[in-house]
This record gives C-alpha cells, sequence and structure tokens, in this order.
C-alpha cells in the first residue's frame, strides 16, 4: 500500500523483463521443448527423464496436445522436435520426419467380455453402427458401446486408414482425447470397445485379436499384426543441435532398447 | 446536504485574527458551504460554480493555481460528526504532519503532547495514546480532532457545528479548549446553537437563505438587532 | 378439494425446504468427505517433497505444487495492481456515467467468458504470436484476465464502502488526493481487497482449461517461468482421465481440496483480523 | 503534477478489463468468421455433420447439446438453489446462516475437475446399471452441472431476498399472512429480478463449463434424442480438438467458440439489464 512499494513493485516488474529478454536466449540454447502426439508422450517422456539422467545440464519439456498441434508447433518454432502417430500429410513435406519406433493399434473390451477375437469386417461394422448387438459376436444381445478418439488424433488417423478404409466412423461413437481415457471408459464398461496405442496396454483392459492374430511384440514387428503405425519424431529442416543429438539417442541401441522395453517395437 | 440551485449570494466578511468569529443561522442557510470554501473541500463537489475572492494574508486561495493542500494545512477544519480515522490515537495526531514531511520521531511527539493539551485531552489519554482512536467516547473524539488540526500548526481552525451532537459536559470542555486557543488561532465557529455563539464568540455573522444578514459584535446582534429577522432568529421566533 | 389449513401447510412446506436444503448442504459434505476419506492416506511429507516420477505414478507432486505456486503469483502479480487501479479509478477519480457505464459492463461481461475462450485466445496471443511456448507466464497472464473482474468487483465494493468522511478529513488536513487514496483508503478498504484476492487465489487454484491450453503439462520442476508446468489441478485431471494412478490422483484431489478449504478459511480470518485491528 | 500522472495511469488501467474484452472479441471474431463465410452461415448452424478435417463444419449438435446440457442443469440446479435460498434467508437462524451462507459459497471453489472426476467415478455408473445407455450421457453432465452452479444461484438469491426490505414482510404478516404465504406471495415476487438475474448468471456458468463435462458427457456427436444418449457440447468440442487441429479445422474451433461467446454475451448483457432493472 506504501508507495515504496509501489515502487518496488516497479523495479520487479522491469526486472522480469529484463529477466524475459535473457531467459528466452537460454531457453533456446539449453532446453529442448518436444510436443505432439499423445501416443507418444509417454515414450518420449521416460526417453527424456534418461536422457536428463546422463546430461544433468538439459532440460526436456514434454507436452502433450496432439500429432497435428506437435507438428504446428515444430513448423511455429516452438518446439524443436514435433511427435506424431500418423504419417505427415502431403502439405506438411517441409518438415523431416524421422521414424523412431513401430506400435500396434489394440482393440480393447472389458476382462469380463467373453469375446476374444474379431476380424476387420466386424470392426468396421461396429464402428460405421451397422453392428450394433454383442449377440452379433457371439455373446449376449446387449448394446455395443464403441469409443472413438477426436478428430485430429494420430491414432484415429490411423485407425480410419487400416479399418475403415473408405467408410466413417457413426457419430453415435463416446468420443475420448486420449489413450489413456479409452482405457479407463473400457475398463469400467463390460460393453464397450475401442483402440488404444498397444504401448500403454494393461492389465485393466483385454485386447481382441484381430484376424485371428493377438498383438504382441512378435507378430507387430513380423508384420502379421495388421493394425500398426509409426511413431515418428518431427523436426524442422534445420534442426537445432541439441534436438538432433536427442534424437540420435533415441536411434541408438540403447534408446531403442528403452523403447522396447515399454512396449513398443524398434523402428528397423 | 448542497441543493442543486443553493447558493450564496453577496457575501463580505472581514475575519478578524486570534478571535472567534460565531456563524449562526438556520440550517440550509449556508453556513456549511461557507466554512468548506475557505479551506476549498468544496472542490470535491462536481460543477460547484464559485465567484469572488477568498484572501488570506492578502492573497486570494481560490485561484486555480493556488497550492490547496497548503491552504488546507494552514486552515484546519473539524466537522460536525467526530471523524478520527480508524488507527491509534498518536497515528491519528501524527497523520498530518507526517503527510507532510514532519519525520523527526522527538517533533511528532512533541506535536502530539502540546496539541493534547491544547485541546484538553493529554490526561485523559496519555497512557494510552497507541490504543485505537475510535474506542474513545464521542466528545473525545471531537477533541481529537481538533487537536488533529493543532498538530498541523494551523493559522486558522474551522469548526463546522463541532458539538452538535455532544452532551452539555463535553460541550463545555470544547468551549474551553476554544477559549484558551483564540490568542493563537484565527477561529471560525458555525452552529446552530444560538448561545454557544453567544456565549464564546468575539463577532457574529447571521445567515438566512444564503444571504449575509448581518455581522458584528455579540452584543450588538443578540441585544440590539438591526434587522427584524436577526431579532426574530435570536428570540427563537424560527429556525 | 380439500383446502390445507395456512399454517399446516406451512409446516409442510418448510419441513420440504429444510429436507432440500439438507440434502444440497449433505452433497457438499459428501463430497468433501469422500475425497478426504480416499485421499487422505496417501498424503505423507514424501508425498509432498518429492518430485513426481514416471508420469506421476509414483513420487509426489512437488513440481505440480511448485507450478500452481508460480502461475498464481504471476497472475497476481498482473491482476491486482490491474484490477485495483481500476477500483481507485472507479470510484476515486470518476462520476458515475458513461465511462463507468462502459468499463463495468466490460468487467461484467470478462467476468462471464468461459474459461475455454480465454484459452483459446491465451494460446493464440501468448503461446503462438509472443513466442513464449507453453509457459508459466502464459498461463499466468491469460489466468490474470480472469481474475481481473473478482478482484475489480471484490476492491470496488469495499473502496465503496470507506466512510466518505476520512477522504475529507485527509483533504481538510492537507494531504493530496494520491496520498489519502494510499494512506486512509486503501488501509481501510484492505480487509475486502484482501479477501478478493485471497478468493481468486482459490479459483486459480482449481483452474483446468485456461491452463492446460497456456501454461502446458510439463512434469518437471520449473526453473523458470518460461518453462511450461503443470498445476494440481492439471496434474489431477490427467491422472484420474488417463487411469494413470488413481491412489496419486485421490492424493492429489485431496491437497486440492485441503487447499480450497483452507484459503476460503483464512479469507474470512484475514477479513475478520483486519476488520478487528482498530474496532 | 504528480496527482496529473497518476490519475492518467489509473485511467489507463481502468480500460484494462474492456482492454482486454475488446482484445478477445476481436481474436475469437478474427479467427473464427472466415471459416463460417466460407461453409456459409446456413451450414454452419443448421448442419449437423461435423468432420473438419473432410470439410464438413456444421455444428447443429453442439448447440442443441450445449442448450440440452445448460437447460438439464437448470431444471434440477434452479429448484434446489431455491429452496436453499428461501431456506437459508428465511428459516435459518442467523447463527447458522453465518456458517452455512460461507459453506455453500465454499462448494463454487471446488474444481470443476473434482467434479467431473466425482461424476465419472460414482454417478455414471449408477446411471448405467440403473438406466441404461453407456452412463455417460446428457443426465450426468446435466446433473454434475447443476450441482456446480447451485453454490452461484444460491448465494446471489439469498442476496436478493435479503436485500428485500423488512416492511414488505412485516405488512404481510400484520395482514395475517403465515411466514410461508409472506416468502411465496411478497417476497419472492419482490426479490424476482435479483434471483432471475443469478439463474443467469447460472446458465452462462453452465454452457460455458468445460472439463467436467468432458468427462461424463460421452462426447458423441450425435443430436441426443434421450436423456441417456451420450452428448458433445461447444465447449468440449473446442477442449478436445484444439490440441489436434489445424488449419480450417482449427478455425472452425475459434468459430465454434465465436458462437458459444456470443451465448456467453447475451446472457450478460440480459442479467445487466434486469440488473438494472432492480
Amino acid at each position: 500500500m506504501r508507495f515504496n512499494q509501489f515502487r518496488l513493485g516497479v523495479t520487479l516488474f522491469l526486472c522480469l523483463m529484463a529477466l524475459s529478454c535473457s531467459s528466452k536466449n537460454f531457453t533456446h540454447s539449453q532446453a529442448l521443448t518436444i510436443a505432439g502426439s499423445t501416443s507418444v508422450q509417454p515414450f518420449a517422456e521416460k526417453l527424456a527423464e534418461i536422457y536428463m539422467d546422463i546430461n544433468p545440464k538439459l532440460i526436456i519439456n514434454v507436452q502433450g496436445g496432439g500429432s497435428t498441434a506437435g507438428i504446428k508447433a515444430c513448423r511455429e518454432k516452438v518446439a524443436q522436435i514435433g511427435t506424431s502417430s500418423r504419417e505427415l500429410h502431403p502439405n506438411e513435406g517441409d518438415l523431416t520426419k524421422i521414424i523412431i519406433a513401430k506400435d500396434g493399434i489394440a482393440v480393447i473390451v472389458h476382462p469380463q467380455n467373453p469375446v476374444n477375437d474379431i476380424s476387420i469386417e466386424q470392426l468396421r461394422g461396429i464402428f460405421s453402427g451397422k453392428i450394433r448387438s454383442w449377440s452379433r459376436l457371439g455373446w449376449v444381445d446387449k448394446p455395443i458401446y464403441f469409443v472413438n478418439r477426436e478428430e485430429g488424433s494420430g491414432t484415429r488417423d490411423a485407425f480410419e486408414s487400416l479399418v475403415m478404409k473408405k467408410g466413417e466412423i457413426s457419430d453415435e461413437a463416446l468420443v475420448q482425447d486420449s489413450n489413456g481415457s479409452v482405457r479407463e471408459i473400457i475398463a469400467n464398461n463390460p460393453q464397450a470397445i475401442g483402440y488404444i496405442s498397444f504401448g500403454i496396454l494393461n492389465h485393466q483392459v483385454k485386447a481382441l485379436a484381430v484376424n485371428s492374430v493377438i498383438p504382441n511384440l512378435t507378430t507387430i514387428k513380423n508384420n502379421q499384426y495388421t493394425l500398426t503405425r509409426p511413431f515418428i519424431f518431427v523436426l524442422p529442416s534445420q534442426p537445432t543441435p541439441l534436438a538432433s543429438q536427442f534424437v540420435d539417442f533415441v536411434l541408438s541401441q540403447e534408446g531403442q532398447q528403452i523403447l522396447e522395453k515399454e512396449g513398443l517395437v524398434g523402428f528397423q | 446536504m448542497y441543493g442543486q440551485e443553493f447558493s450564496l449570494q453577496s457575501i463580505s466578511l472581514a475575519i478578524p485574527k486570534s478571535q472567534i468569529t460565531g456563524i449562526m443561522g438556520p440550517s440550509n442557510s449556508g453556513k456549511t458551504t461557507l466554512l468548506r470554501i475557505l479551506n476549498r473541500l468544496t472542490d470535491l463537489i462536481p460543477d460547484i460554480l464559485i465567484r469572488g475572492q477568498v484572501l488570506l494574508d492578502g492573497v486570494d486561495i481560490l485561484m486555480p493555481h493556488y497550492n490547496v493542500n497548503l491552504l488546507r494545512a494552514r486552515v484546519g477544519m473539524v466537522f460536525a460528526k467526530p471523524i478520527p480515522l480508524p488507527r491509534s490515537i498518536y497515528e491519528n495526531l501524527t497523520f498530518g504532519p507526517r503527510m507532510h514531511g514532519v519525520k523527526d520521531r522527538r517533533i511528532l511527539d512533541e506535536r502530539v503532547e502540546q496539541s493534547l493539551q491544547a485541546a484538553i485531552l493529554w490526561d485523559e489519554v496519555k497512557d494510552r495514546l497507541f490504543e485505537s482512536a475510535l474506542k474513545l467516547s464521542g466528545g473525545q473524539q471531537q477533541r481529537l480532532c481538533i487537536a488533529r488540526t493543532l498538530a498541523m500548526q494551523s493559522e486558522v481552525i474551522l469548526l463546522d457545528e463541532p458539538t452538535s451532537g455532544l452532551d452539555p459536559i463535553s460541550t463545555a470542555k470544547i468551549e474551553e479548549a476554544l477559549r484558551n486557543l483564540k490568542k493563537d488561532y484565527t477561529i471560525i465557529l458555525v452552529s446552530n446553537n444560538t448561545k454557544q455563539i453567544a456565549r464564546i464568540s468575539d463577532r457574529v455573522a447571521f445567515f438566512l437563505m444564503g444571504d449575509l444578514i448581518e455581522y458584528g459584535p455579540p452584543d450588538m446582534l443578540f441585544t440590539n438587532p438591526s434587522d427584524k429577522r436577526t431579532e426574530d432568529y435570536v428570540s427563537g421566533r424560527f429556525g | 378439494m380439500m383446502r390445507l389449513n395456512p399454517i399446516l401447510s406451512q409446516k409442510i412446506i418448510k419441513t420440504l425446504l429444510w429436507i432440500l436444503t439438507g440434502s444440497t448442504i449433505g452433497i457438499l459434505f459428501f463430497i468433501i468427505i469422500y475425497i478426504f476419506i480416499k485421499g487422505l492416506p496417501q498424503l505423507s511429507w514424501t508425498f509432498l517433497s518429492t518430485n513426481p516420477v514416471d508420469m506421476g505414478r509414483s513420487g509426489g507432486i512437488l513440481a505440480t505444487i511448485v507450478s500452481t505456486v508460480y502461475l498464481i503469483g504471476i497472475a497476481l502479480f498482473f491482476a491486482t495492481p490491474l484490477g485495483l487501479g481500476t477500483a481507485i479509478y472507479l470510484t476515486e477519480y470518476t462520476r458515475e456515467g458513461l465511462i463507468t457505464k462502459i468499463i463495468r459492463f466490460g468487467t461484467e461481461s470478462l467476468a462471464g467468458i468461459p474459461s475455454i475462450i480465454l484459452g483459446l485466445f491465451g494460446f493464440a496471443i501468448f503461446v503462438i504470436a509472443f513466442g513464449w511456448g507453453w509457459s508459466l507466464l502464459s498461463g499466468g497472464l491469460t489466468l490474470s484476465a480472469m481474475l481481473l473482474p473478482t478482484i475489480i468487483r471484490t476492491s470496488e465494493e469495499s473502496i465503496l464502502s470507506v466512510p466518505q468522511e476520512y477522504r475529507e478529513v485527509a483533504f481538510s488536513l492537507g494531504v493530496g488526493k494520491w496520498k489519502t487514496i494510499t494512506r486512509v483508503v486503501l488501509p481501510a478498504a484492505l480487509p475486502g481487497i484482501v479477501t478478493g484476492i485471497v478468493l481468486s487465489i482459490a479459483r486459480s487454484v482449481g483452474e483446468t482449461a485456461v491452463i492446460i491450453f497456456t501454461a502446458g503439462s510439463s512434469l518437471r520442476f520449473p526453473s523458470s517461468i518460461f518453462e511450461s508446468g503443470r498445476t494440481l489441478a492439471v496434474h489431477f485431471y490427467i491422472l484420474a482421465r488417463e487411469g494413470i494412478s488413481m491412489p496419486m490422483a485421490y492424493g492429489t484431489a485431496a491437497i486440492l481440496v485441503l487447499l480450497i478449504l483452507i484459503i476460503n478459511i483464512s479469507a474470512y480470518m484475514t477479513m475478520r483480523f483486519l476488520m478487528k485491528r482498530y474496532s | 503534477m504528480k496527482e496529473k500522472i497518476i490519475e492518467k495511469i489509473l485511467t489507463l488501467l481502468a480500460f484494462s478489463a474492456i482492454g482486454v474484452l475488446l482484445l478477445i472479441t476481436v481474436f475469437i471474431f478474427k479467427e473464427g468468421l472466415p471459416v463460417i463465410l466460407k461453409a456459409g452461415i446456413k451450414d454452419f448452424l443448421f448442419s449437423a455433420k461435423w468432420a473438419p478435417t473432410k470439410g464438413h463444419f456444421g455444428i447443429l449438435a453442439m448447440i442443441i447439446s450445449s442448450l440440452a446440457v445448460t437447460f438439464g442443469s437448470i431444471v434440477m440446479g434452479v429448484p434446489l438453489a431455491l429452496a436453499c435460498a428461501v431456506t437459508l434467508a428465511e428459516f435459518c437462524p442467523p447463527r447458522l446462516l453465518v456458517f452455512l451462507k460461507p459453506t455453500i459459497e465454499l462448494l463454487a471453489g471446488i474444481p470443476s475437475v473434482v467434479f467431473g472426476f466425482l461424476g465419472v467415478i460414482l454417478l455414471v455408473p449408477i446411471i448405467r446399471e440403473y438406466l441404461g445407455g453407456p452412463g455417460l450421457s446428457l443426465l450426468a453432465a446435466s446433473i454434475i452441472l447443476a450441482i456446480m452452479i447451485l453454490p452461484t444461484i444460491t448465494s446471489i438469491s439469498i442476496d436478493a431476498i435479503q436485500a428485500v426490505p423488512l416492511l414488505y414482510k412485516e405488512g404481510a404478516l400484520a395482514m395475517g399472512a403465515t411466514h410461508w404465504q409472506a416468502i411465496w406471495l411478497v417476497i419472492l415476487p419482490a426479490a424476482r429480478s435479483g434471483v432471475v438475474t443469478a439463474i443467469i448468471l447460472g446458465m452462462a456458468r453452465a454452457i460455458g463449463e468445460t472439463m467436467a463435462v468432458i468427462m461424463v458427457a460421452g462426447n458423441a456427436l450425435k443430436i441426443p434424442s434421450s436423456l441417456l444418449d451420450p452428448v458433445r457440447t461447444l465447449t468440449s468440442t473446442i477442449a478436445l480438438e484444439m490440441g489436434y487441429s489445424a488449419g480450417d479445422h482449427r478455425t472452425a474451433l475459434f468459430a465454434a467458440g465465436m458462437i458459444l461467446f456470443i451465448f456467453i454475451m447475451a446472457l450478460t448483457i440480459l442479467a445487466n439489464l434486469l440488473m438494472r432493472k432492480k
């Protein structure tokens, strides 16, 4: 309330402004921001955690936001590395794409659901709203609740092109905006079905065999399991040295081992 | 308090130094407005129009560039209702001097004691200077307000019905204080209480409906008024 | 049709109203107690003082507490002077008129803007246009736009409630306008102003939509305001929604509700303390 | 001189709120308008087909869902809130009121994500088990929002009721009315504009709420045909898709934000007009 406190406030404000100028340079030289796909985020965070242990001075911020946002962030230099769980679109050709791993898309149901196997056609039928009852899959006559990802999601993009071909997903679908929240819904509803990244599959839900192939590291690696998509790092045409070094680490044997341990399949 | 169309008209008064000038008149006669012009508290009223001159030591205080804050430091004001600020007694008294740059603790202490003595309050509060001023009784609060003006070492003290809400004993104390003060200060007292004016004023002005009706020594106004209206008023026929 | 005796019908209605009120208050207590029962057992000093590990599956919530504090600090740093300045202008420097009407309308409307729209706005302005990225600074600035109306309104109300006589006393002692405001009016209005600020802190603690868009959700311990950070509420949202760890989610929720409780209670205590000081 | 400068600074500060509001308005319209003009206002507002990456920008379903959720929350929340307000303002001993009013206001401080989470954990399974459907539904969202807007409506209504001059009540009681008759026939009508303002502000909060709704509403794009259908509001669409959007998709989300903004401004102006009448 006192006038000198007011003066103190002004001084603080000026300091803050000065800090902002100096700190901007700081951000560019010492910190790395990785943003994009929520499917890639947990793996990027794990990689970053270990990489920061090796290079204690480095700061890596990992953000979600989604594949498209990551690509955009990379282009707008908000992030040095963008991550994507879908292929780049033709109009995104100005960026460098690096495949870091391959991921399966697991079709999941509640553990109590007796259905174990599903064909691509049945899956398409369910998501286009034509198959509406579990009796069509050999269970009781109860409605099927299918959970979709939101428009723009890389996982959805991949699912649409691998499963739906030209068909559209019905607008009756429940929509969630991350793998985790899809998994949560399925884990709590015996009549629900959905799809998530194989990498974050856990005991709460049951993965179905698709066309009689169970998703696991081997079937994904040798392409027997057909619902797979790449995990991509996106870099501007002239990446910062820090970004390049981090990408090198991810592609090294050590980095790839970390990813395999977490449930992804190496890029080779 | 300030009607839209109300105005004071053609007033000319010479206020003597070191005396108590009493101003009386029924309510709405313009007493308070006149008082507020004298230290330019009227500046707070939007769209007020004041014409004329108020000379203090020969300088017109109504001139736009006149330093109002210095004026108000020289011309202190005590309001009808005692209004201590919500702080301690000590802080109430030192508030003004501090705001005008007096920082020396010894000078401040001195002024607190002197002004409280002059307002005949010192003996009652000397042991609790740092307690809240709001805990004092109404009469004490009003004397504190007088002391607050004194602590500014002002030259003129304007009092706007200072005893209107007080009991006779408190009123007597304040009147005693004013009598003691008049040798060092020029005092202008507005009051509804004609008896009070008669008791302590050296000169009296009578206002009615914004006009100055009569101005002179109390003996003249109270015993031998030249105007019928004054006579009616002092004899209690209206007011 | 039978007409009910008015006294009897009053009794029935009164009982019904008390039942409804009781159940409403019951819901409130249920929510708080439910969160505490599930969450308080998770709390420990380690939970508060260590950083989250493995996306928050283990470890504590220190980084999110620090981010929350940063964000509130930044938001108040900008919103308080702006809000207080506006309130002072409205009460002391101008008369009711077209300008005050416009300003009041702006304040009211800003108060009604959904946080998601503020989030969109902050994202495009601070994150993209100013190039600050997802950062505590971007988040704090956007948040300050959200707090501004609250602070303006509460400050204005409490300044208005300061008796006009105090100002006259100060003026009559030859104190200038600005000094009168800072030395007499604001101290007297302080209880209300502080309460407004404290309650706006409670609001920032619970906010999520604005913050995800502008401050991001990085779990790292923030070392400067130019880094992204994840606040408690955002952390809770992600933990619960992604099903990362329910015990951690309940623990975080308990901290959140506890904080809101403490903030609210301390707002009332400060107010009462400040009001009692000299009266 | 110094005083003049301070006054200038304060004048500048005073325009901060309206400045921010203008900035938001200009910017939301600048981002949102082009795509509306491109898609055509009719197709934008009156088509339910939303597939922005494929060039369909109809937000009808979301507008209907937003209105449905808001309406549902008002239908459930307002009677409860008014009951609370009347009880607390009229029947409650003052000493209890001193304690209960802050308690109810505290409810407004609980983060919306906590409400949403409790909705998912407790409410959704109940709806799924006993009423059918996926549980994540219009009904669930309405109930959660009703609880969230309760404190706002209650506390403003209490103020409105307490602002009714005591004279009115005494007059009614003196004519032999019971306390309840006085409330119903005299006090509530006198407090009407304040109560209506409270309801409008509650509506604005309900229509603008995002996180809690995302968590419990299920977010299906279809126009709901029953209370148990999942719905997607304007706000949840923005929050769900913003991160993933680019180009026309992103501007379409801003356009949805613009529609939401217009709704909110209309409600605010309405509330303002009502308050002024008082």
